[in-house]
């Protein structure tokens, strides 16, 4: 490198077009990354970072651009060409083989690896630089048996084991419990401090404004800004993002609590309990926790997904406990899964059949023994409207929206039904600051209508925007609860780390 | 020009049973007629009416199988006659049915495999159990075997055309102590003879081919004389009558008895088989001939096991 | 016992191979319902190859490449073009059925039926072993091709848990967006997999034809591509555990007709199903545990 | 559910998807003919005969008189049948693939019936034999599910297995209560002219095609019109996401799977009352293997699986006249036929 001459930036994509049918994902993008940089990718869901990330690691062909590295144009599509250029990318859906170790997972398609595996040396390399990050893992774990936060230290391990120069994270921290997030931007930082580049695309401004030493923002495939963190505020970026003010939302209660109108008592099955709470007509219960400490087992058995292996579940006074789905949507318990690409949604589907799944057997969308389409095209023109959902039209399916406008149409469905209670996980799972707004206002506004809520997320933020009493779970039981809100933020750290996994 | 066709149950390479029907049909061009034929027909009921209708004077179903679809056939067309090989129902006025007597030949393969075993321990590996002719073999077999003081074993397996199912049949047979092995089967047949040749056992065979394997283990084999029986047939299917009966060849029809039991051309044991067992054998077909001897296997002398 | 047990080796035989391939194909992702038709492409080839040559030799090879070619023909139509790979298999096998015998008619017989005959390979005793009282003349004394279906059971074993390549086709039938985002080409393995996965099953239809019977008729492997899916599933997708499950399958049938020998009152019919009544009791006493590779049967993305 | 992932990022389970590929159909379907025809032109050419001559036998079978018409539409009721059965069952998410057993189990259903009522009215006969024949296959479907759910075992293997049981079982009946005394042939006694199937005069075709068209359009409409049938997608395309909606698995399984083996158990009823008019060892030999065929070429949905059942019955009875007429080796046949569906499927139908 000559003094004489500027270096060439680690990374330079300039004017990426991707589009995908009419859609045009990727406008003319011009993005830099230097070495030594974390660069903050932001913008509203569907504004097309995931979509530029994939064209630089060649998941997806560009329509028009370049990408280079270090000056040198990237000479392939495929993303062999892109990790031999030391670029490195953990996916927002993960690409782990989950039937498989995590020792075989880092060998796959890794030369230094071996044609006949060094299986003994790899873990070895594993244990080590696991060590060396801080990242607890045990090499001969079977990825299916991992929490997600695991499961990203493997991708992280991917990466930093293969040397790779420029890291890209599409929003790492959708399932990290706090601790976690700390410990990742931690992680980002050493490698900044080794001279790597890092992009890091999230949701979450705090996280931004602690991390980035840059941002770019993006809107509707175009970059709408870039800025150095420094001289932005939260405000600013979210403002850049969406165009309006995305502040946590303060719906004014409209009605106290009244009665109970959700009675558990005793609950437990494998992974879980025993538990007993009560929730009131519009009371929203909030439960904050690190993942995987029965959350999950907890929405599932009050959904009905999973047996109890015993208690009671009374809603209005009616037992539950060992009732059908059907009959406690039908009793009006409403569930919003956190997994909405497997659960929650068929993506195959179109919209207007994902808005009647679980109403397919009631009016407006059957009449007698038959269903409905011309019903279900109206209904779901008008659920989209009061919704927000965007798409073209009722007939799209799902698998074409962007991720917030997927979980419209699950709030849509679950809401719509005038519910008397509400157990949502991660309701806003990956959703960018104004659809999360939406969500939560939603949410809300149901409360007022007198349902009782249950409301579960990692997100700790949230549930005390939101709730009226948090309730922290750990080892699948409470580890406390509280009506203080914020003022007792220290006792719910405690309960939260004390027996974080 | 008179035409005869043949409809094969099965593929006409098979070496053994649709092979001798492909080699009927063959036999009967020296009789003046133009021949065609189709195997595997997976539409009976449609393959016997084209023929019918393109003209062909004998239709012919290589199967006790295709008695059924010809029955519903035949009214339709009067002046063909069908034929079905191995059945035996026939239909006036139009459709017959031609076998030869298994039970007579199975009796003197019985009696041959009796004598030349040394554990007194004789076996048949045979398909599609409870079919009248299978069971007339296999019974007729068993029968014989028994009277000559052997211990007799059937088998049945599943498909008479898998060659290397029969072969584990037989070598099943044969490490339980029998050392003569029989059967009734088609393209599976050829695994009996090579179990035998592997294990240097004894054998029969359903044709000349069948002795150049093992020439020194096949005994003898019954060669189906169908060129024979349907020789007559023919000629009085060429002058107009039609048949409608079931028509069984035997000893007991010389001169054309519907099959013979062969080693090679003209020579009907092979020379380990002593001058005394061909002299009993012998006895033996004089008996069916001149009707002093008499066999009508059931069910129950064909059944599986011993 | 011993006879039951040698029994069970030879019935065995054409089913490993046949589960072998299978096993390279699911794991890899694609159904493998094919294998009736490569076995029964080699079945022909082998004893075609042998009789025109006269070398067994090439009889072999050609067994090889014409399983491969019924592979490639299910790969193309299935990995390809993305048709669905259960009926392109099943279509293949008919496909297969018919070819056999139709060339086997055009190309040795002028258009006419044609009988084939062959010596059956011959055993390989191992100087020493073969003389071991019991297990010589069980394990020693075998003909090549079986010493050929241990060795690639495990040759297979390892190169699926040991191998670089072993272990990118595993990734390809679990996860191939995985694979593909760790740099390799999914496309490229499922081919691969799927033409090797013929080539392996076709050797099972050279023991059959060359091995057992020395001849080739139509249709002549009656079904066994079948028992050998159920094999490999029962095996969970394991060279070793399929090897156990043919012989299991094998012993089953040996001991069906050693059944129907004994002279149980029942019917042959009755005593044939033992077989296929005590996989599905196996199986159901297994249970749940099966699992299939998470992305066997979907598309590539 | 697994109880350790609390959020899973996987890809929906087993998602099962078909689709006509839209883009440029036509010119795909006709460069998949061509191609087909090439193929078997050249197989005939190397058989010495004249390839143009050999296809246009074939079409005089297929097409050349009306009886030709109703041999390959009565060909093709037995894949329409037992093909929008499976068709049903693959939508569902449930590998089917024991048609072949339950057709022939159906046959034997039927031709029981008919031969327990030598007396009946001729409508009341052949009502009741064709319900015997669907309950026959119903029961044999039902068994595999009864395993499968009971068991756990793949649905792939119980049918399968089955499949081979049931050929065995109905060898078993015709050697013993079903069959006919004396008969040359593994074979019930002719069955009651009562319990025929009405055939159509000049078409040759027998009224079973008329009933196996009314079951897919009802399938048709089950599957798009119905609760039912949006929960059989729904369970086709996501597991967790069915039970989410409140699906009862085990009763879509039970039903999808009792449904198709009813149609495949039509499909043999049909072929016995309509075509045979007896029981007969083998009389359904590879119907249901090429039903799963026929279901995936119709791209799962019962209405298209119609002209699909036809194009195969055409193909099969043009093929087989064409063997008769022009002495080309029989097992062109199943080439031709393989050949065409291998083209057709590559070129229009890929999964999704
Ligand atoms: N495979 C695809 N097919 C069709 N449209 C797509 C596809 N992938 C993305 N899109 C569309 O491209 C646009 C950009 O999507 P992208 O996933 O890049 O957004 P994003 O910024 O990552 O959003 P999020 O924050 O929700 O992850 C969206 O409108 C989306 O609907
Ligand atoms: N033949 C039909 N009859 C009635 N309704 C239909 C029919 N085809 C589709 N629909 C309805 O229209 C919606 C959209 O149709 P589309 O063709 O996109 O189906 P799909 O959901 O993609 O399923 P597939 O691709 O399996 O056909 C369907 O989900 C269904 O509700
Ligand atoms: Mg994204
Ligand atoms: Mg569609």
């Amino acid at each position: 490198m000559t003094a004489a001459r500027a270096p060439a930036p680690l990374l330079s994509m300039t004017g990426i077009v991707r589009r995908y049918g009419t859609v045009r994902a990727n406008d003319g993008i011009d993005l830099i990354v230097q070495t030594g940089e974390i660069l903050g990718l932001l913008g509203e869901n569907g504004s097309g970072k995931s979509t530029l990330m994939k064209v630089l690691f060649g998941m997806t062909p560009a329509d028009a651009g370049e990408i280079a590295v270090r000056g040198r144009a990237l000479a392939g599509h495929r993303p062999s060409d892109a990790m031999a250029a030391g670029i490195a990318m953990i996916h927002q859906h993960f690409m782990l083989v989950e039937a498989m170790t995590v020792v075989e997972n880092v060998m796959l398609g890794w030369p230094a690896a071996g044609r006949v595996l060094r299986r003994a040396e790899m873990a070895a390399r594993i244990r080590e630089a696991s060590r060396r990050f801080g990242l607890d893992l045990d090499p001969e774990a079977r990825v299916a048996d991992l929490p997600l936060g695991r499961r990203q230290r493997v991708e992280i391990l991917k990466a930093v084991l293969r040397e790779a120069e420029l890291l890209v994270l599409d929003e790492p921290t959708s399932n990290l419990a706090p601790v976690e997030v700390a410990e990742l931007l931690g992680v980002l930082r050493r490698l900044r401090g080794e001279g790597k580049g890092v992009v890091f695309i999230t949701h979450k401004l705090p996280e931004v404004m602690e991390v980035c030493d840059r941002v770019v923002v993006l809107r509707g495939g175009r970059v709408a800004g870039a800025a150095p963190i420094a001289a932005v505020t939260p405000a600013e970026l979210a403002e850049m993002m969406v165009g309006r003010d995305v502040t946590a939302p303060h719906v004014a209660r409209t009605r106290p609590p009244g009665e109970v109108r959700l009675a558990v008592a005793g609950l437990a099955g494998p992974g879980l309990g025993p538990l007993t709470f009560e929730v009131r007509g519009g009371e929203v219960l909030g439960i904050a926790g690190v993942d995987g400490n029965g959350q999950i087992e907890l929405v599932e058995t009050l959904a009905g997904l999973r047996r109890a292996a015993a208690g009671s579940i009374a809603l209005d006074g009616r037992e539950l406990a060992s009732a059908s789905v059907a009959a406690r949507v039908r009793a009006g318990m409403a569930y919003m899964p956190a997994d909405r690409a497997a659960t929650g949604l068929v993506r195959s589907l179109s919209i207007a059949d994902n808005l009647m799944l679980r109403d397919s057997t009631r009016p407006p969308y059957a009449r007698g023994a038959f269903l409905a389409p011309g019903r279900l095209q109206a209904r779901a023109r008008a659920l989209m409207r009061d919704y927000d959902i965007r798409a073209p039209g009722p007939r799209v399916p799902a698998a074409r929206l962007s991720g917030g406008n997927q979980q419209k149409i699950v709030v849509a469905r679950e809401l719509d039904r005038r519910p008397a209670l509400l157990v949502a996980h991660q309701a806003a799972w990956g959703l960018d600051p104004g659809a999360t707004r939406f969500v939560l206002e939603r949410v809300l506004g149901l409360r007022d209508e007198g349902a009782a809520i249950v409301y579960v997320s990692s997100e700790l933020d949230e549930v005390l925007d939101i709730a009226d009493r948090v309730a922290v779970m750990a080892d699948g039981g409470f580890a406390g609860v509280t009506a203080q809100g914020r003022a007792d933020l220290a006792r719910i750290g405690l309960w939260m780390s004390g027996r974080a996994a | 020009q008179d035409k005869a066709a043949i409809l094969l149950p099965g593929s006409a390479n098979d070496q053994s049973w649709n092979a001798l029907g492909y080699a009927i049909l063959k036999s009967l061009e020296p009789h003046g007629f133009k021949t065609a034929y189709s195997e595997n027909d997976a539409d009976e009921g449609e393959a016997l009416r084209d023929y019918a209708a393109q003209g062909y004077g004998i239709v012919m179903g290589h199967s006790g199988r295709f008695v059924s679809a010809m029955e519903q056939v035949a009214p339709d067309f009067p002046k063909t006659q069908f034929i079905a090989v191995s059945g035996n129902e026939g239909k006036a006025p139009n459709v017959m049915s031609i076998d030869w007597n298994n039970a007579q030949f199975g009796c003197q393969l019985g009696a041959l495999a009796a004598a030349m075993s040394k554990t007194h321990k004789v076996a048949g590996v045979y398909g599609l159990q409870g079919v009248p002719n299978i069971t007339a073999q296999a019974g007729g077999f068993r029968i014989c075997a028994a009277k000559a003081g052997a211990a007799v074993t059937i088998l049945y397996i599943k498909d008479m055309e898998d060659a290397a199912e029969a072969k584990e049949a037989a070598l099943s047979l044969i490490g339980q102590g029998a050392d003569v092995i029989t059967g009734k089967l088609n393209a599976a047949e050829t695994g009996l003879v090579q179990a035998a040749k592997e294990k240097h056992v004894y054998v029969t065979g359903r044709g000349f081919d069948q002795t150049k394997i093992a020439p020194d283990l096949v005994l003898t084999n019954i060669v189906e004389d169908w060129p024979g029986m349907f020789g007559s047939t023919a000629d009085q299917v060429k002058a107009g009558k039609l048949f409608g009966s079931f028509v069984q060849y035997g000893y007991d029809t010389a001169p054309v008895t519907g099959a013979a039991l062969q080693y090679a051309e003209g020579k009907p044991f092979n020379p380990v088989v002593p001058a005394a067992v061909v002299k009993a054998l012998d006895d033996m077909a004089a008996g069916f001939k001149s009707g002093a001897l008499k066999i009508a296997p059931t069910d129950a002398d064909a059944r599986s096991g011993s | 016992m011993i006879d039951l047990l040698a029994a069970a080796i030879r019935i065995a035989t054409p089913l490993l191979f046949a589960a072998l391939g299978g096993i390279l194909s699911e794991r890899a992702g694609v159904f493998a319902v094919g294998l009736e038709g490569m076995m029964l492409a080699g079945a022909f080839a082998a004893a075609i190859g042998t009789w025109a040559s006269a070398s067994a030799a090439w009889g072999i090879v050609l067994a090889l490449v014409a399983g491969a070619a019924t592979g490639l023909v299910v790969a193309v139509v299935a990995v390809r073009y993305r048709a669905d790979h259960m009926v392109t298999g099943l279509t293949a096998n008919i496909m297969v059925a018919g070819l056999t015998s139709y060339l086997l008619r055009v190309l040795a017989g002028g258009g006419r039926p044609v009988a084939i005959r062959l010596a059956p390979l011959a055993p390989w005793p191992i100087p020493g072993l073969a003389d071991i009282p019991v297990l010589g003349p069980l394990l020693f004394d075998l003909p090549p091709l079986t010493y050929l279906a241990i060795f690639a059971c495990l040759a297979l074993h390892l190169f699926l848990g040991r191998t670089q390549a072993g272990l990118t086709l595993r990734a390809t039938g679990e996860n191939p967006e995985a694979l593909f985002a760790a740099g390799g080409d999914p496309l490229r393995v499922r081919v691969r997999a799927v033409v090797a996965c013929g080539a392996v099953a076709g050797l099972g239809g050279a023991v059959l034809s060359l091995q057992q019977v020395g001849t080739f008729t139509d249709g002549m492997t009656g079904g066994r591509g079948y028992l050998a899916l159920a094999s490999l599933i029962v095996a969970r997708w394991s060279p070793p555990a399929a090897a156990l499950a043919c012989l299991a399958f094998g012993a089953a049938q040996a001991f069906e007709l050693r059944l129907q020998g004994s002279g149980v009152p029942l019917s042959s019919y009755a005593v044939e199903m033992a077989p296929y009544l005590i996989a599905l009791a196996v199986l159901a006493g297994l249970g749940r545990s099966a699992r299939l590779p998470a992305a066997i049967g979907q598309p590539l993305p | 559910m697994s109880a350790a992932s609390p959020v899973s990022p996987a890809p929906p389970g087993r998602p099962f998807r078909l689709q006509l590929r839209r883009d440029g159909l036509a010119l795909r379907a006709l460069a998949a003919a061509v191609l087909s025809l090439a193929c078997a032109g050249l197989l005939v050419a190397l058989s010495g005969h004249e390839p143009l001559a050999v296809f246009a036998a074939m079409a005089a079978g297929a097409f050349g008189s009306p009886h030709q018409i109703g041999v390959a539409l009565n060909r093709a009721t037995p894949y329409l049948f037992a093909g929008s059965g499976v068709a049903l069952c693959f939508r569902a998410g449930i590998i089917n693939i024991g048609a072949e057993g339950q057709i022939a189990l159906g046959g034997a259903g039927a031709a029981a019936v008919a031969l327990a009522l030598p007396d009946a009215p001729p409508a009341l006969a052949v009502l009741a034999a064709l319900a015997g024949g669907a309950l026959a296959g119903a029961a044999w479907s039902g068994l595999a599910a009864a395993i499968h759910l009971g068991r756990g075992v793949h649905e792939v293997l119980v049918t399968l297995l089955l499949n081979f049981v049931a050929l065995l079982l109905v060898q078993q009946l015709l050697a013993g209560p079903l069959g006919q005394p004396g008969a040359g042939f593994l074979q019930s006694p002719g069955l009651p002219a009562a319990s025929w199937l009405w055939k159509a005069p000049e078409l040759d075709a027998h009224a079973g095609l008329a009933v196996a068209l009314a079951a897919a359009a009802a399938l048709s409409v089950l599957l798009w019109l119905t609760p039912f049938g949006f929960a059989l997608r729904v369970a086709g395309r996501s597991r967790p996401a069915a039970a989410y909606a409140g699906f009862s698995l085990s009763a879509l399984t039970w039903s999808a799977m009792l449904i198709a083996g009813a149609l495949a158990g039509l499909a043999g009823g049909a072929e016995v009352l309509g075509v045979h008019h007896r029981l007969i060892e083998g009389f359904s030999s590879g119907f249901g293997f090429k039903a799963v065929t026929v279901a995936l070429l119709g791209a799962l949905e019962p209405l298209a699986v119609v002209p699909a059942a036809v194009f195969v019955g055409l193909l099969e009875a043009g093929a087989l006249a064409m063997q008769r007429q022009v002495g080309v080796p029989s097992a062109l046949v199943a080439v031709i036929e393989g050949l065409t569906m291998l083209f057709v499927l590559a070129a229009t139908v890929r999964r999704a």
